[in-house]
């Protein structure tokens, strides 16, 4: 899809375009199941009836090659660090990350010697979450806010 | 002249079919994660469009526009091709369908045979992507795939032979026919239970979804797929359901033969029946467990098979004795 | 069944032997019989019955397990625990210590062996299976070496770690063994 | 897929000319390893010839952070090793610290202890039951589940304010009390829950594909499991009548009337039976605690600073994952000399090469799920 990539101008037709790509890619958003320790479960929830991520069309895929976001729910630990670098990069463009939880964002109370000091040392994060765990309306503030990073997204217009 | 009348009629029908087909297809989806979240007490998709109706454009939009990755050390030409090969025979297995009285693209003598040739390409594009993928949750996927469809396919086919049997046809239109008065469900209920077991196996629907076991082998035989081919293999199962589902509706529940006090179009009355049908597919998905593989094929072997053949049998005699 | 067993622990506890006596005096005296010397020490927190610890000789420690296995007046079939301490300042310094339970007497034991850096425990995985992981664990986190284990590798750290992260003068910080500075992240392709 | 660089026992290994043993590597990103557990399986065909597990992908270091931290600050770390069921591991923690001091702790915080650590084996059962059933393709009753874990959380959010690390109990009783609202709600989940149970065992008890893939599936005899050290539910199901709320009983146990479930076979039907049973019994002690809970103060006399004297302490409580124990060094200073976490998951994980040898590889799944694993606690 590399042809029409940022090849246009700004007007009213590739707006148009852009916005729906948008809207497509933001109501689709399909995290991969990376449950790494304590905010994996509050990830579950998120998924499970009460708060029902499926609402918003988020449903989780088990392999990284049919994702849209990486939701890091966890302590990344240094041995846990390439593995996941490895499963962001089979992931297909485009892709997005989201830092759940104090431990993936700076390493929360783990400062120490096992502990890598927030996921953004191996991937980039786009979108990250406080909490220890984040509660599932945090993580659904993740998501949405997400939702309109990607709503400014440009397309096939050149980029800013 | 008339040639090409003729056929410019059966591009249109194609066309209707086709479009038709891949919409409702899309919308399965849909309706299957509503149906189910209903079953689980959650909602489904609600803030995509009214109630969730633009879901499934949404994710095909996306899946269109997504990073299409061929793994380095994938077959690459096999890997193109194998979704191409999945998906191309459910949609021409419509093209035998009747879809009501007057409504089909064509009838040939042997419907149901060609359905069941088609159906059986499937298996090598499954067994395709798995090979070329060069990854092993992908092997085993589709050789699980292979093995199950294979034997299932053997189960589904004899219990058919019932049904055919008493149609003394194969032409699907005339076999609906034959189901004017009684469908042929009441007089073959043992060869329909075959039927759908046969047919949830070939489908690789809940129970017998070993080949894309997520808990056990990520995603089975598409783990490495993404983007739109992944998307041909997503539609390829909804379309099966709905053949294996049409042919459930053709073979033992009267086509588009409605009740005749009940004046319907017959299209309609094939859709409610299609639709139930699938609701059963998706209500079994929400309540069963997963079997193992070599269960499953215990299952069919030593006790499907047998009691299929006993079917066909027993068939026969009463045919023989009292028709 | 399972109050018998608290019961059985009630008695032990307020029998008058046991009230003078040290904690585990009759465990000491079961193994002092049969491998005499092998009990360098005795000692219990507070004198509680559960505390009861046994410093035992290091080559003595798989034959002394065995017989607390197997000997009916003691039946520890299950090893609760299985760690260590590491005391730099003693001249043994790496504390091994097992804690044993017996369903059949409902009580327990803790086991200790002391060692000289680099000194070899005997391991225990042919008395008690369970050692194994356990071991392995201590081997990872303080270095300590098992003889005769069959499978000692690295548990919970990287294979390729370096150093031995529960030792006193290990900081909480680690010693960067894994840093992921620019370059690193240059390797990566960002 | 998910390979790591590190190195394994298993190597590849041609078994006959011409065929070639697979070698599949589950995790550490795998959807039924229930967080980051790497399982590496020899496979003959289909069916396991040799298994080694990866572990430490959650290795915090909890610990080391132990040794440098005070008493009381280590509380909120013991939410973080047993995740799933956090008041239990702090129940381990503060009595294991208490013992240590050798203060009395106050009847009703006594009480109010075994209730809240019932209503987490409560909390953490319903979610092993639903992983364990979506691990075998059940995906309703994963879904059920999180309905009544929602209900516990919020008693936890009522008596403590958060979800899942509640910090639930400090050094000498409870921070303070927990408010009625807590006492009425939890009579209310108390007289619901049965009925709930019934449900799940409706989708899954008498279903034939469910005792299909369960039944002599990952059997283990009482002996090998104590001679693995299996602990908790894993070793009842083998038969072997052990609950340390029974043999050496904490906090409010002692008082409370329970029956302890075994299994007959070790099989995993069988440790899905005790877990369902336990969430049965653990609903008659909440119902009991409830009825009996004495009025009173929820804490003992602590000082501002804590200094206990030196000397070494090992106590363990029934985590719903089994034995979950603390082994405390004290030098007579604030700060532990040596803690040790004693983790179910950790030991009873280790017995599972030989639970699968021999078996198929969408049997490892229904294993490890019968397990009931928690890494945080595992790895530490």
């Amino acid at each position: 899809m590399g042809i029409v990539e940022g090849k246009f101008s700004d007007n009213f037709v590739t707006a148009r375009i852009d916005s729906l790509v948008a809207w497509a890619r933001k109501s689709a958003l399909w995290p991969m199941t990376f449950g790494l320790a304590c905010c994996a479960i509050e990830m579950m929830a998120s998924g499970a009836s009460r708060y029902d991520f499926d609402r918003f069309g988020v449903i989780f895929r088990a392999t990284p090659r049919q994702s849209d976001v990486m939701i890091v729910a966890g302590t990344v630990t240094h041995k846990m660090g390439q593995a996941l670098r490895r499963v962001y990069d089979q992931m297909p463009e485009p892709r997005w990350v989201i830092a759940m939880g104090n431990c993936a964002t700076c390493g929360g109370p783990y400062a120490n010697y096992a502990v890598m000091q927030g996921v953004d040392e191996v991937v980039p994060v786009d979108v990250y979450v406080p909490g220890c765990p984040p509660r599932p309306e945090s993580l659904m503030w993740g998501v949405m806010q997400l939702q309109k990073k990607i709503e400014q997204e440009r397309y096939i217009r050149r980029k800013a | 002249m008339e040639i090409a009348a003729e056929a410019v009629i059966a591009l249109v029908k194609i066309a209707v079919v086709l479009g038709v087909v891949s919409l409702v297809v899309a919308y399965l989806t849909y309706l299957e994660r509503k149906i189910i979240a209903h079953i689980q007490q959650r909602l489904g998709p609600m803030r995509v469009g009214w109630h969730g109706l633009l879901q499934p454009i949404a994710d095909g939009v996306k899946l269109f526009l997504k990073e299409d990755i061929i793994p380095d050390k994938a077959d690459k030409v096999v890997f193109v091709i194998a979704p191409i090969m999945v998906l191309v025979p459910a949609f021409v297995e419509y093209s035998v369908l009747p879809f009501s009285s007057t409504f089909y693209i064509t009838q040939v003598n042997i419907g149901i045979f060609f359905i069941l040739a088609v159906s059986s390409l499937g298996v090598f594009g499954i067994v395709m992507a798995g090979w070329a993928s060069n990854s092993k949750y992908s092997l085993l996927g589709a050789l699980r795939s292979a093995a199950q469809m294979l034997s299932y396919e053997i189960f589904l086919g004899f219990s058919l032979i019932g049904p055919l049997m008493l149609a003394g046809s194969l032409n699907m239109q005339k076999i609906v026919e034959a189901q004017s008065d009684v469908w042929f469900v009441f007089y073959q209920p043992l060869a329909f239970v075959v039927f759908f077991i046969a047919a949830l196996a070939e489908t690789n629907r809940v129970p017998f979804d070993l080949p894309e076991a997520e808990t056990e082998l990520v995603a089975g035989f598409h783990t490495e797929y993404s983007g739109m081919k992944f998307a041909f293999f997503f539609l390829a199962e909804y379309a099966n359901i709905m053949v294996t589902s049409s042919v459930a509706v053709t073979l033992f529940f009267g086509g588009w033969k409605g009740i005749s006090w009940i004046p319907l179009p017959g299209f309609v009355w094939y859709a409610l029946k299609l639709g139930a049908i699938i609701f059963v597919f998706i209500w079994l998905r929400a309540t069963l467990p997963r079997y193992r593989y070599d269960q499953l094929m215990r299952l069919g072997w030593k006790f499907m098979f047998p009691l299929v053949m006993a079917n066909i049998f027993l068939t026969g005699l009463v045919k023989y004795l009292f028709l | 069944m399972p109050d018998e067993a608290q019961s059985n622990g009630q008695e032990e506890g307020s029998a008058p032997a046991a009230a003078q006596a040290p904690p585990a005096q009759d465990l000491r005296e079961l193994v002092e019989r049969e491998y005499a010397g092998t009990i360098l020490e005795q000692s219990a927190y507070k004198d509680m019955a559960d505390e009861a610890t046994l410093v035992v000789r290091l080559d003595a420690l798989p034959q002394v397990g065995s017989l607390l296995r197997d000997h009916p007046s003691a039946r520890f079939r299950l090893l609760s625990d299985l760690t260590a301490a590491h005391f730099p300042a003693e001249e043994r310094p790496f504390h091994v210590v097992y804690h044993l339970y017996s369903f059949d007497h409902n009580r327990r034991l803790r086991l200790k062996v002391k060692a000289h850096e680099g000194e070899q425990v005997p391991s225990v995985v042919s008395v008690w299976s369970g050692a194994n992981w356990m071991e392995r664990e201590v081997f990872d986190l303080f270095g300590v070496s098992f003889k005769g284990h069959p499978d000692l590798r690295r548990i919970l750290l990287p294979e390729d770690w370096g150093s031995h992260p529960l030792r006193k003068d290990y900081p909480l910080e680690g010693r960067g063994e894994r840093v992921y500075t620019k370059p690193r992240r240059k390797e990566y392709g960002e | 897929m998910f390979e790591v660089e590190s190195s394994t026992r298993i190597e590849r290994s041609s078994v006959m000319p011409g065929t070639e043993e697979l070698i599949i590597n589950m995790g550490p990103q795998h959807p039924s390893t229930h967080g980051v557990l790497r399982v590496i399986l020899r496979l003959d065909g289909e069916t396991v010839t040799d298994c080694d597990c990866d572990i430490g992908f959650l290795h915090r270091g909890t610990e080391k952070i132990g040794e440098n931290i005070t008493y009381t600050m280590f509380i909120p770390y013991t939410d973080r090793l047993d995740y799933i069921a956090a008041p239990s591991s702090n129940l381990a923690w503060v009595t294991a610290v208490e013992k240590l001091f050798g203060w009395e702790i106050p009847m009703r915080a006594h009480y109010i202890r075994s209730l809240v650590a019932e209503f987490s084996r409560i909390s953490s059962h319903l979610l092993w039951l639903a992983t364990h059933a979506l691990d075998i393709g059940a995906m309703t009753v994963f879904l059920w589940c999180f309905r009544e874990r929602e209900m516990v959380l919020d008693l936890f959010e009522t008596a403590f304010g958060a979800r899942l690390t509640v910090n639930a109990f400090r050094l000498g009783g409870l921070f303070q009390d927990v408010p009625q609202k807590f006492l009425d709600l939890s009579q209310e989940f108390a007289d619901l829950f049965p009925g709930r149970i019934g449900d799940y065992e409706t989708l899954l008890t008498d279903n034939r594909i469910w005792l299909q893939r369960t039944r002599g599936i990952g059997v283990i005899s009482a002996d090998d499991a104590i001679d693995l050290s299996l602990t908790g539910p894993v070793l009842r199901g083998s038969g072997v009548r052990w609950d340390i709320r029974r043999a050496e009983p904490y906090a409010a146990y002692p008082y409370l009337d329970f029956v302890v479930p075994v299994g007959e076979n070790g099989d995993v039907y069988d440790r899905y039976l005790v877990r369902i049973e336990e969430m049965r019994q653990s609903t008659r002690i909440i119902q009991q605690c409830l009825a009996q809970l004495p009025k009173g103060p929820v804490s003992c006399k602590v000082p501002r600073t804590i200094k206990p004297p030196a000397g070494e302490v090992y106590h363990s409580i029934e985590n719903p994952k089994g034995e979950f124990g603390f082994y405390l060094v004290s030098d007579g200073s604030e700060t532990p000399y040596r803690v040790r976490i004693r983790p179910p998951s950790f030991v009873n994980l280790g017995g599972l090469k030989k639970l699968v040898l021999g078996g198929l590889v969408a049997d490892v799944v229904a294993i490890i799920g019968s397990i009931d694993i928690v890494l945080g606690e595992c790895d530490r």
